[in-house]
C-alpha cells in the first residue's frame, strides 16, 4: 500500500503547508469539497493553487492588458495567442520563463525552457518557425566567485538554448543579453518561439464530448520535476529539492512535433496541451475547465518510466515531451498509428466525461475527485498591498551636475562598447543554428530578426526587449519604454508591429514594494499597447525573483511580432554606402542621462528618471519611418537604445564596416547628447535624392528631424557645435565591440 | 533527372534540400523515408543535415545503420551519385562510404556562420560549374565537423585529388588539412560539412551553392543526353 | 604519477535519453535481449602526485567543481599508480 | 540479467581536444597537478540472458557496429551478473 499521510494527518500535521498552501487555503479547500482531502487531492490543489499556475497575486493586474484587436484570433488564456496576418495565415506565438531551473541547472533549465515554449506553440496546430531569447545575468567581468559563477550560468544557459533549438531544428534567430549585479543569484531565462498555420489548422485546448478519448503522448512520466510549479513560485529554488531538475530530449520533441502536427492535420483531433508545469494536472483540468466537462483518468495506464509510481507521482511529475490530446470517440487509432510511426507512444488514459470533476482511479478505485472548476476557477486572487517604493525619492533626486564629462570622449564610447550589455553578443548567436529552414533574412545583430514566409512576398519581424533599470527608476513610463522600444525595433526592420507576448519578471509580490512596480510597470505597457496598436496576445508571470534580499530589477520582456507586407521593405541597420546623409528622426534633445547606460558604467550610479518617452511622438515616430521604408526612401534604419546616439552611429558604421561624419548643434552637455538615452528616435542612412520626399513625410506626421552628417570614409567623427567629441577608426571600434565578451569568456 | 532527399528521425535540413532542388532547377524531389530499401528510381540521392536520432551517442552512427542505407550504399556503387551535407556526411562516414571521422569542432562549442570555401577540385559531378581555386560563401552550422583521418587515408585522399573543399582563412572546426569536403575515389559520393542548400537566393546571404546543383543536373545532362 | 579514473554516469532517476534512444536501435537491429542502455563519461586524469590521500582529496574537488555536475550527475573515482 | 559494462576510450595515437581542454581549465583552476585528461564514454548495458558466452559474441558486435567507431576508438568490456 501507499505510504502517504492520511487526510486527518495532512490536517492535523499541517503538511499541507509543505506543498506551499497556507492555513487560509487549506480551509477554502475544506470548505470547497465538503471533506477533507487526501493526499493526491491535496497536491493537485496545490500546484493549480501555486502562483505558478494560478496567477493569483497577477491575475487582477494582468486584467487590464488591451488584449483585442480586429487581427487577434486567440488572445491570452490558451497555450499561445494567434493573430491573423491575411491570406489565410495566422501567427501563434508566446514567450516563457525558465528562470528558477536555470539558476540551479543552466544547461537543462533553460534547455527545457526552449522546449516548454515550442510545445505551447505547436499545441495551437502552429508549424513553429523562429525561436528568440532574453537573457540576464550578474556581471560576467571580474574575478570574484559570483563573477565566475555568472559566466559559468552564461555559458551554459546559451549553450542550452543552442543544444536544444538546433537539434530540434528551429532557427534561433534573435533575442538580448543584460548583465547587471542585480541578476547575480537570479538569471532570467526567457525563451519565446513563434509559429505558423493556415486558419483551418488552429487547435485549441478543450476536453469536450462526453465518451471521448483522453491519451497521453510522447515520452513517459518520471519522477522528475515533481513540484516543479510550486518551486518555481517559492522564494528560494536552491534550498529546495535538487532532483526537480528535468532533462530535456530534443530529438523526442522533435518526433513529438512531427507527430502532433500530422496528428491535428488529420482533423480527428477534439483538443490538445502539452503537459508543462504541474504536468497531466493542469493540463487535464484546464482542458476540462475550458470545455466545462470533466475528465476521468485511470492512473494504472498512464506509460511510466519507473516502477512503483503514485498517482501522487504520476499526476504531479513534469517530465518534459508529453501532451494531453483528447480525439474522437473511436479514432483513438488514428493517433496510434500516427506516433507509432515517429516511433512514439500514445495511450489512452481516461474519457471525457460531463460532471465537471476531475476523477482519478486506479483500476475500480476513485484516488481524487475534485471539482474542476475549484481548481481553475476557484483558485485564490489576492489583491496585494502596493506601496511606492522609497528609494524612488532618492534616485529621482540625482542632479547629473554631480557627475562630470569625461574629458576624453571616444574613449568613454570604447567604453560602452566593450560593456558586456552593449557589445556583440555574436558568442552567444554564433552558437545557435539561426538559418535552419532555409527562411532568416535579417539574421540576429540587427534591431528585429526577419524570417519570410514562403509562398508569399510576406515576411515577419520579431524581437524581444526589456530595460529592468528603466522601470526600477521609473515603472510607469519604464513599462511604456519596453513597448516603444520593441515596437520600434520592427519598424526599424521595415514591419507594422502587430501584437506582444510578455514575460514578467519580478521579485516576492508580497512586498509592497515589488507590487508597486508590477501594478505601475503594467500599467504603462497597457497604455503603450493601446498608443501603438499592439495587444497583448500571450503571456507568462515569473514572480520570487530574489536572493539573500537582493531583488531583481523589474523586468518586463517584451516579445513582438511585426508583419513586413513584402521583402523589398526588408530594411538593417548597417550602413549601406559612403557619401549618403544620415538623419536623427525624432526628438533631437535626449533629456538628462538618469537612467543611461553611460551613468552606470562610467559612473557608477543607478538614478535618475527613465528616459524621457512620450507615446504620441513614439506613434508618430513610427508610423512617419515605416511610411519611409515602405516608400523606398531608407537605406538604413537603428534605433536608438543603451548607449544613445553615439552607440547607434557606432553600431551602424560596425555593422557597415563604413565610416561616417557627423555634425551637429545642440544646446546640451556634451554626454546628454551622445549618450542620453531618450526614447522616440531612429537614425536613418538616406540619398541625397529622397531628402525631400523623406521631409514631406516626416512633415505630414508632425515628426522632428535633422540631417546631422554622412557616411564615407573609416572614421566615426561626431562633432558638436563644429567641436570635436569622438573621432576614431572603424576597425578599432569595432575590436572593442566584437572583442569583448569573447575575451571575458575565454 | 529525379532526386531523393532522405528523412532520418530528427533529420531537420531535409525540407531545405527539396526546396533547394525545386527552387534552383525544378526537377523532381521526393522525400525519402529512413525506411525504404529501394532506391533504384532516383538518379542523386541527398543525405541532409539535421540531428538524426538527436546525434545521440556520435553524430550519424545509429542513422548510419537505418535500411535506407544499405540502397544508398547500392546506388553509390552503381555509380549514380550521394551527396551527404552536414549530419549526412557523418552518416556518410560513419557507413563508410567515405573514410574518415567527423569528431567535436576543436573549442567544443556549435558553430553557426557563413564561411569561405575554397573549390579545390571541379572535376567531379558537384562542382564542375565553380572554377578551381574560386572562393565560394557557404553557411555551416554544427557541433562536430572536425574531420579527421590517419595520415595514410589523407596520403589517399590527396594522391587522388579526394579533397573538394577547404575552408578558406579560419578554419572553424579544426579540421586536418583545412578540409570541409570530400569525395570517394570515384567521385560519385560527397560528403561536406557547410550547407550548399542554404545559400541559393540572394536574400539568405550568399547564392554561391546554386552551382553545386546546376554542376550535377548537367553533368547527369550530359551523361544521358538530356 | 597516479591516474584517477573516474566514472561520471546520471542518478538515477534523471532521464537519459541518449540511453533511451541506443536501446531502441539496438533492439530494432535485432539485440532484443538489450533491455536498457545507460550512458555515462570516463575520463582518466594524470596527476603529479605520489600522495594518494592528498590525490583523492584533490580528485574529489575536481568531480565537484569540473567533472561532473552533481545536481543530475553522480561520480566515482579509483586511482592508480602510473 | 547482465550488465556490460563498456569502456570506449580514443585510440593512444588520436588527439583528444576535449581532454586537452579540460587538463587546461582543471591547471587554471589551480589544480597544476593535472598532466592529462582523457576523456571516453561508459556505457551499462542490461541484457537479458544467462549465457555469459553468447552474451561476450553480442556484446561485441554491438560495439563493432554501434557502440564503438573503431575508426578513432577502442572498446572494453566486462559482464557482470545483475
Ligand atoms: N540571446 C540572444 N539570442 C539571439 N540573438 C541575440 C541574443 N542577444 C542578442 N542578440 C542579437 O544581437 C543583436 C543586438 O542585440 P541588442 O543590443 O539587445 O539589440 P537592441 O538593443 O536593438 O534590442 C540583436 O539582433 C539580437 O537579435
Ligand atoms: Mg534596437
Amino acid at each position: 500500500m501507499r505510504n502517504e499521510p492520511t487526510p486527518q494527518q495532512i490536517a492535523e500535521e499541517k503538511i499541507y503547508r509543505t506543498f506551499g498552501l497556507n492555513d487560509e487555503e487549506y480551509a477554502r479547500i475544506l470548505e470547497l469539497m465538503g471533506r477533507q482531502p487526501n493526499y493526491v487531492e491535496t497536491g493537485i490543489y496545490s500546484v493549480m493553487w501555486s502562483e505558478h499556475c494560478s496567477y493569483k497575486s497577477s491575475r487582477p493586474v494582468l486584467k487590464k492588458f488591451p488584449t483585442s484587436g480586429p487581427h487577434v484570433l486567440q488572445g491570452p488564456g490558451e497555450n499561445a495567442g494567434i493573430i491573423d496576418i491575411g491570406d489565410n495565415l495566422a501567427v501563434s506565438f508566446k514567450i516563457e520563463s525558465h528562470n528558477h531551473p536555470s539558476a540551479i541547472e543552466p544547461y537543462q533549465g533553460a534547455a527545457t525552457g526552449v522546449g516548454g515554449i515550442i510545445r505551447d506553440v505547436f499545441t495551437m496546430g502552429a508549424r513553429p518557425i523562429a525561436l528568440l531569447n532574453s537573457l540576464r545575468f550578474g556581471s560576467i567581468e571580474g574575478d570574484g566567485a559570483e563573477n565566475v559563477r555568472n559566466r559559468y550560468l552564461f555559458g551554459n544557459v546559451v549553450a542550452g538554448i543552442a543544444g536544444y533549438g538546433n537539434c530540434i531544428g528551429i532557427p534561433t534567430v534573435g533575442g538580448e543579453v543584460v548583465f547587471d549585479e542585480r541578476y547575480t543569484h537570479n538569471p532570467l531565462v526567457n525563451a519565446m518561439c513563434v509559429g505558423i498555420m493556415t486558419h483551418d489548422e488552429i487547435a485549441k485546448g478543450f476536453a469536450s464530448g462526453v465518451g471521448n478519448p483522453v491519451l497521453a503522448v510522447g515520452a513517459r512520466t518520471g519522477r522528475d520535476g515533481i513540484h516543479g510549479a510550486t518551486f518555481a513560485s517559492t522564494e528560494d529554488p536552491h534550498s529546495k529539492e535538487r532532483s526537480a531538475v528535468q532533462v530535456g530530449d530534443p530529438f523526442m520533441e522533435k518526433l513529438l512535433l512531427e507527430a502532433c502536427l500530422e496528428l491535428i492535420a488529420t482533423g480527428e483531433v477534439v483538443g490538445i496541451q502539452d503537459m508543462g508545469a504541474a504536468g497531466l494536472t493542469s493540463s487535464s483540468s484546464e482542458m476540462a475547465a475550458r470545455a466545462g466537462s470533466g475528465i476521468e483518468l485511470d492512473m494504472l495506464k498512464v506509460p511510466r518510466r519507473e516502477e512503483g509510481m503514485t498517482s501522487y507521482e504520476l499526476m504531479l511529475s513534469e517530465s518534459q515531451e508529453r501532451m494531453l490530446v483528447v480525439m474522437k470517440k473511436g479514432r483513438e487509432h488514428i493517433a496510434e498509428e500516427i506516433l507509432s510511426k515517429w516511433g512514439l507512444e500514445a495511450a489512452v488514459i481516461g474519457r471525457v466525461t460531463d460532471d465537471g470533476m476531475l476523477r482519478l482511479k486506479e483500476g475500480d478505485e476513485t484516488v481524487c475527485e475534485i471539482n474542476v472548476s475549484t481548481l481553475v476557477d476557484d483558485a485564490p486572487v489576492y489583491h496585494r498591498p502596493s506601496a511606492r517604493p522609497a528609494y524612488l525619492d532618492e534616485t529621482l533626486a540625482f542632479d547629473p551636475a554631480a557627475v562630470a564629462v569625461p574629458s576624453d570622449l571616444t574613449e568613454t564610447l570604447h567604453q560602452l562598447l566593450r560593456t558586456p550589455t552593449i557589445a556583440s553578443k555574436e558568442y552567444v548567436y554564433q552558437q545557435y543554428d539561426y538559418m535552419v529552414r532555409t527562411s532568416t533574412i535579417v539574421r540576429p545583430g540587427s534591431d528585429a530578426a526577419v524570417v519570410s514566409i514562403r509562398g508569399t512576398r510576406k515576411a515577419l519581424a520579431m524581437s524581444t526587449d526589456g530595460n529592468g533599470r528603466y522601470v526600477y527608476l521609473n515603472p510607469r513610463v519604464g513599462g511604456q519604454h519596453t513597448i516603444a522600444e520593441s515596437a520600434r525595433n520592427l519598424v526599424c526592420s521595415g514591419a507594422k508591429p502587430l501584437a506582444v507576448t510578455d514575460c514578467l519578471n519580478y521579485s516576492s509580490p508580497e512586498k509592497p514594494e515589488i507590487f508597486y512596480q508590477f501594478e505601475e510597470s503594467c500599467a504603462g505597457i497597457s497604455e503603450a499597447c493601446v498608443a501603438l496598436g499592439t495587444p497583448v496576445i500571450s503571456g507568462n508571470v515569473s514572480l520570487y525573483n530574489q536572493t539573500n534580499d537582493i531583488d531583481i530589477y523589474p523586468t518586463p520582456i517584451i516579445g513582438m511580432v511585426g508583419l513586413i507586407e513584402d521583402t523589398d521593405h526588408i530594411t538593417t541597420q548597417e550602413f549601406k554606402g559612403a557619401g549618403h546623409p544620415v538623419l536623427l528622426v525624432g526628438p533631437q534633445t535626449t533629456g538628462a542621462i538618469g537612467g543611461s547606460e553611460y551613468l552606470k558604467v562610467v559612473h557608477g550610479k543607478v538614478a535618475g528618471d527613465a528616459p524621457a518617452l512620450d507615446l504620441t511622438v513614439e506613434k508618430a515616430l513610427q508610423d512617419a519611418v515605416l511610411t519611409a521604408i515602405q516608400s523606398g526612401l531608407v537605406l538604413a534604419a537603428h534605433d536608438l537604445a543603451e548607449g544613445g546616439l553615439a552607440v547607434a552611429l557606432a553600431e551602424s558604421a560596425i555593422g557597415g564596416k563604413l565610416g561616417a561624419t557627423i555634425n551637429f548643434a545642440s544646446g546640451q552637455r556634451l554626454d546628454e547628447a551622445l549618450f542620453g538615452e531618450a526614447g522616440s528616435r531612429i537614425v536613418i542612412e538616406a540619398d541625397q535624392a529622397n531628402l525631400d520626399a523623406l521631409e514631406r513625410i516626416f512633415n505630414e506626421n508632425g515628426v522632428p528631424f535633422a540631417v546631422i552628417g554622412e557616411t564615407g570614409g573609416d572614421r566615426l567623427t561626431i562633432k558638436i557645435n563644429g567641436e570635436a567629441a569622438i573621432d576614431e577608426a572603424v576597425e578599432h571600434l569595432e575590436a572593442t565591440w566584437r572583442g569583448a565578451i569573447p575575451c571575458l569568456m575565454k | 533527372m529525379r532526386f531523393a532527399v532522405l528523412v532520418f528521425p530528427g533529420s531537420n535540413c531535409d525540407i531545405d534540400a527539396v526546396k533547394a532542388v525545386e527552387d534552383v532547377l525544378g526537377e523532381p524531389v521526393d522525400s525519402v523515408w529512413h525506411t525504404e530499401t529501394d532506391l533504384s528510381q532516383y538518379d542523386c540521392v541527398i543525405v541532409p543535415g539535421g540531428f538524426s536520432y538527436g546525434d545521440y551517442l556520435r553524430s550519424g552512427a545509429v542513422a548510419s545503420l537505418s535500411p535506407v542505407m544499405g540502397a544508398v550504399k547500392e546506388h553509390a556503387a552503381a555509380g549514380k551519385l550521394v551527396i551527404g551535407i552536414c549530419n549526412g556526411f557523418q552518416i556518410l562516414t560513419e557507413t563508410g562510404l567515405l573514410p574518415g571521422v567527423l569528431r567535436h569542432n576543436d573549442h567544443l562549442q556549435f558553430r553557426c556562420e557563413i564561411s569561405e570555401l575554397r573549390v579545390e577540385n571541379t572535376d567531379t559531378a558537384f562542382t564542375n560549374d565553380y572554377e578551381k581555386g574560386q572562393v565560394i560563401r557557404i553557411p555551416i552550422a554544427h557541433g562536430e565537423g572536425n574531420y579527421f583521418a590517419d595520415q595514410a587515408t589523407i596520403d589517399q585522399l590527396k594522391a587522388n585529388n579526394q579533397i573538394v573543399f577547404t575552408y578558406h582563412g579560419t578554419n572553424p572546426n579544426g579540421s586536418i588539412e583545412n578540409i570541409a569536403g570530400i569525395c570517394n575515389e570515384q567521385g560519385n559520393v560527397l560528403g561536406m560539412m557547410p550547407h550548399p542548400e542554404r545559400a541559393v537566393h540572394e536574400l539568405l546571404g550568399s547564392a554561391d551553392g546554386k552551382a553545386m546543383f546546376t554542376s550535377i543536373f548537367r553533368t547527369w545532362g550530359e551523361k544521358h543526353g538530356a | 604519477m597516479m591516474i584517477a579514473k573516474i566514472h561520471v554516469t546520471l542518478k538515477g532517476s534523471v532521464l537519459d535519453p541518449q540511453g533511451t534512444t541506443i536501446t531502441k536501435s539496438l533492439n530494432s537491429l535485432g539485440y532484443d535481449e538489450v533491455r536498457d542502455v545507460r550512458i555515462g563519461k570516463y575520463m582518466e586524469v594524470k596527476i603529479d602526485t605520489t600522495d594518494r590521500k592528498i590525490a583523492e582529496e584533490r580528485v574529489t574537488e575536481m568531480c565537484e567543481k569540473l567533472l561532473a555536475n552533481t545536481v543530475i550527475e553522480k561520480y566515482e573515482f579509483e586511482l592508480v599508480e602510473a
